[in-house]
């Protein structure tokens, strides 16, 4: 494995509904691990094939799950996050979009003192190519390699795995960590996943407009970055005070507009893309220049 | 979701903060009542969803019930940022010794609510953040715990708010904090908080937002939902479960996720063009829903050309072409369509559209180019 | 501070805990009344800070009326544990299929609150805990975030709750969490919690402690404490500022500090002397405290020797033992009375009481042995 | 120091009323380094000499203070005990009686996450006999040596202290829990302290009716214990459902009696006292064996 997921990582699924069920048969489909998942007073039958539990504890007992992935419906999310941080499973990838930032703030508070890393929510999960995908993502745009990858966005993150596949740059992680406000893995902390993975060699970072995430994950490249980075910022045309689809991606007042991060990452050293297509001729030349 | 200022000085007064004796008015002889009621000189205030109604007019002193009846005439039917003005507030005019300012938001960073106190109240706080940074002082509360005593104390030495007032207002934040949390809020301020002449303290102004994503538990709330005549199309997307936001460039937008259609909107900027609006289908968009999202960005009539740009993950590309073969034999649109599909089941859907009245290509900064070429074409019939 | 069965359920029912329809009343007629209004088979039901009133004879079914009239003239001053029944709660008898147990409390261990559920109902749970340990399940919430959905569910599977009532189940449980948060319980049990013939869930009984140190905060619950004949000395105590528990014996004991009182009570044992009460005067103990702590020992017809146990470290000996002589010079004591003073101005005390009649020690056993020997001297005068 | 506070241990004191001057006072007297008091609002004022701040922060800055005594009254000790845990106070003793368990769970569940140590609530506070007294026991009665000793009790403390120093048993430190059912650092917490504690040469346990704190610190010791110990029990003659004075002192149903105390001690090999005043004969006699 690269970082978070890998060939051994044993996923269960926090429910399985429709998109549960498609989505569990695309990640099985694909290689990973799904060894379970959990339906309240449907423990002890089977779905697809995949064995149900009553609870993530219970499932966590019996089948050695060491992540989840979670597609739970927004009024009974922040249960189903707190369910599986409880059951101290290590990784859990939130798809879910919608929650409320009242309940994300208590998962972020537990969070803090808990053994579990959350990615997202409102996010298309994490794959490591040829290994193990978490999440909605098409596979087929993903492909293994050296470029660690981290994102906002979804189908942004599609697109531009598209582009560096197509361009011959294999990706080692792509973490999606989710367009909400409060998510559980920010920018920061997923870019400092990779620049410590020895299996990563360079990092593209994808952000977009609100907040000032991408602000500390260019801080800390420019302090810590040990390998070459690219970024890019979508909603460089977004006008101020106009929420773009994800409920993070608003600039307010002065408060994260697109400029600060680009001047941000450029006074780190990262080269800014101004098109997702310019993103494979960056990091080829930043890795020719490392 | 934004509440009114008189809404949220109803909700204030209910967890226990002080605020003036005030009347909603919905015309000049109801504010002449409610300042008779009130039987002091009064404030009448416009109430709309937007900041800066002072500066355009909307707030206006009355000593009497008569000018408080000539003050909601005039302010009554006014436009202010767009939006017309069917209500005004009549309050009691409050005895100003001094101003503070105190709001609850949510720090992105520390993922956790912030409190703010100033002394220097009644102005832009932003403004007073970046040009008097030590007249603010801050307070992480824990979501856990709420703001306990403590911490308001703490803000309201850092502050230098007053000894005389230092109780109340630290009473006031617990309350507010209060508010913040019971109504899901994602920002609540009083700004201007007065202090009177008589040493007690009061709401002068009152802003609460609510997270809409919470609104599903918060039905007293939900209730008080008003949609402007400008935000009706972006209800109307809400309602079929996709994102819209007007804009006022001439290329109309479509795309699949938010990341995504920001970067459509930034390509076709790069291509030299804007963006007329952006909408978001959101994940797996079936033919109904890209057929409604195509009538509601043709219905903005600015719109002089139309790129729709599908990543395909969960969303098919052979049902997005399906949606938009639908609607353009329906109704054949009066504006060129540029199509972009890319992922899955994109070449059955590009095949599927080889022989429609419209362009494809193959790439985001293609179809962007394309799409504002098309939209600087004279209109031809 | 213990409420009353129907007192609880009132709470419960605010809470949203589905109850029978039911009613007070405090003569035969009433109950007579309320049985007509509720228009079914009834039971009625003795309301004392006891348990066991089942077993007392203090529970009557009644088919009719007439009948819960009847049952209400046998229950009410009937005597349950040395309480008399003022109060019977007339209720609709429920059609019960099954019983269950539900309850929360405080987990000293784990420094948690901790949600008891159990199939087996209607008994003794802590007889059931050490007979059947499997049948019952446990869950221990945070306090910072209350009975989660997750974790009701848990408990109801690990209970083994039947299907059709997993989702009521789990809902009471939350509630029931909510109300042993917000009254600051420190037992909230709803034993029997009842699955009637046609699937619905009911609180059978319902049992509420509250935290005394508490009440201060909650107003409409202090309002409901009853104090019974028996507890009134203690009563009075606890509104003197110390604590006073009458037990059995015949030798009275006064002492400041919890662990120095019971160890009295244990050196008391160990002299061969059985202790007619516990009585601890706190810290800081003054002369008037230690005046009335004595009259309220003495007040006790079965006191025949009284034992003063004070070790200084707030409390000064000198100030305990001007309270003694200045209570004994008022009212010389009815039996003999026992003083050990040790630590601050402990010598100063003991001169003060050098001439006083009563027996002074340097030890507790010393004491205790002395105040054993004179309660079994016979009484003289 | 032995454990806990020593010579260099900084005190401030929440809660300068009547109670907290007086014994602040002979506090000082003794030695203890009484660097600070908060007072909201007194903020930059001295009381009896002491500087007196406005918040528990600003104490910590301008004073290094390491530790701190509460004597806030019960409604508001919540609120002071989280203050002292959010300046991340290393020590915190609780004197006051009376708080609400509600209110003291929630101080427990921030404490599980917390660097403080609280010792209390509604005990006597703690001393390293010949250093540093943060508490309001009476001082003469404790001697420096080498018995370490925990207690339930308040002026139980005192009376077996005295009965130590007389027999020429001097202590290490004497940690007073509290009486309440529910306080920041167990019996079990504070027997491991001394138990790991290189100038503590034997142990002396007060325990008293009520909960299983003394089972758990007998079955500690059964499977730790490096030194000798030698226990108390106060209430053997306690009847079942009577409150002891202590909130905590009770034996409810077959939980917390004295029998099972005096049991799980004598199956640890620990020697049980029946009165006090045999305690310094068994401390002598197991230090001798040992």
């Amino acid at each position: 494995m690269s970082v978070l997921l890998g060939r051994d990582t044993r996923v269960i699924v926090q429910g399985l509904g429709r998109e549960g069920r498609f989505h569990a048969e695309r990640m099985k489909e694909y290689g990973t691990k799904v060894v379970g998942a959990t339906k309240p007073g449907a423990g002890g039958t089977s779905i697809d094939g995949i064995p149900i539990f009553d609870t993530v504890a219970a499932a966590v007992d019996e089948t050695g799950a060491n992540a989840s992935i979670v597609f739970v419906p927004a009024p009974a999310a922040m249960d189903a996050l707190l369910e599986a941080i409880d059951a101290q499973i290590d990784l859990v990838i939130a798809i879910t979009e919608g929650i409320p930032i009242a309940d994300m703030l208590k998962v972020a508070a537990v969070l803090e003192t808990a053994a579990t890393t959350l990615v997202g929510p409102n996010g298309p999960g994490a794959i490591t190519p040829g290994q193990s995908k978490i999440g909605i993502m098409p596979a087929e745009n993903f492909s293994p390699g050296g470029v660690g990858f981290v994102s906002r966005s979804g189908t942004l993150t599609y697109e531009i795995a598209d582009l560096l596949t197509r361009a011959g740059l294999g990706q080692s992680t792509c973490i999606g960590v989710g367009g909400d406000p409060v998510v559980g893995l920010p920018t920061p902390g997923a870019v400092r996943l990779l620049n410590e993975d020895p299996e990563t060699e360079a990092i593209v970072i994808v952000g977009e407009i609100g907040g000032s995430a991408e602000e500390r994950a260019a801080e800390y490249m420019r302090s810590e970055g040990k390998k070459p980075a690219v970024a890019f910022i979508a909603g460089r045309s977004a006008p101020p005070g106009k929420r773009m689809g994800h409920a993070g991606a608003i600039v307010s007042g002065n408060q994260g507009t697109a400029e600060s991060k680009v001047r941000a990452f450029e006074e780190a050293g990262i080269p800014v893309a101004n098109a997702p297509s310019e993103i494979p001729g960056l990091v080829k030349k930043a890795l020719r220049h490392s | 979701m934004k509440l009114h200022e008189y809404q949220a000085k109803q909700i204030l007064a209910r967890a226990g903060i002080p605020i003036p004796d005030g009347r909603l008015a919905t015309s000049p002889e109801e504010a002449e009542a409610a300042a008779k009621a009130i039987a002091a000189p009064v404030a009448v205030k416009a109430q709309v969803h937007t900041g800066g109604r002072g500066k355009a007019g909307g707030i206006k002193v009355a000593k009497s019930p008569a000018e408080a009846k000539a003050a909601a005439g005039a302010i009554l039917g006014m436009d202010i940022k767009g939006l017309r003005v069917d209500k005004v507030y009549v309050e009691r005019a409050a005895d100003v010794a001094s101003e503070l300012y105190l709001g609850i938001t949510l720090d992105r960073d520390r993922r956790r609510p912030v409190v703010i106190l100033s002394t220097v109240g009644g102005v832009d706080i932003e403004e007073v953040a970046s040009s008097r940074p030590d007249a603010i002082a801050r307070g992480w509360p824990s979501p856990l715990l709420g703001l306990l005593p403590f911490e308001a104390r703490a803000l309201v030495f850092a502050a230098g708010v007053a000894p005389a007032q230092r109780e109340a207002v630290a009473d006031i934040a617990r309350r507010l904090y209060r508010v913040y949390g019971e109504s899901d809020a994602t920002l609540v301020e009083i700004n201007p908080l007065f202090v009177q002449k008589n040493g007690s303290v009061l709401a002068g102004d009152a802003k609460l937002d609510i997270d809409d994503n919470a609104l599903f538990r918060l039905p007293e709330l939900a209730k008080l939902k008003e949609v402007s005549a400008d935000e009706e199309a972006e209800e109307k997307a809400r309602a079929l479960g996709f994102s819209y936001v007007q804009l006022d460039g001439d290329v109309g937008i479509i795309g699949n996720g938010a990341g995504l259609v920001m970067a459509t909107l930034d390509a076709v900027r790069n291509a030299g063009g804007r963006a007329a609006n952006f909408l978001d289908v959101g994940g797996g968009a079936k033919e109904a829903v890209v057929k409604a999202a195509l009538e509601i960005v043709l219905s903005n009539p600015r719109v002089r050309s139309v790129l729709i740009n599908i990543f395909g993950g969960i969303t098919r590309g052979d049902e997005v072409a399906k949606g938009i073969l639908d609607v353009i034999q329906a109704h054949p649109p009066r504006v060129p369509l540029v199509v972009r599909l890319s992922g899955t089941e994109a070449e059955a859907g590009r095949k599927l559209l080889e022989s429609a009245p419209l362009e494809s290509r193959e790439t985001m900064d293609e179809a962007a180019a394309e799409a504002v070429r098309l939209a600087k074409v004279p209109a031809t019939a």
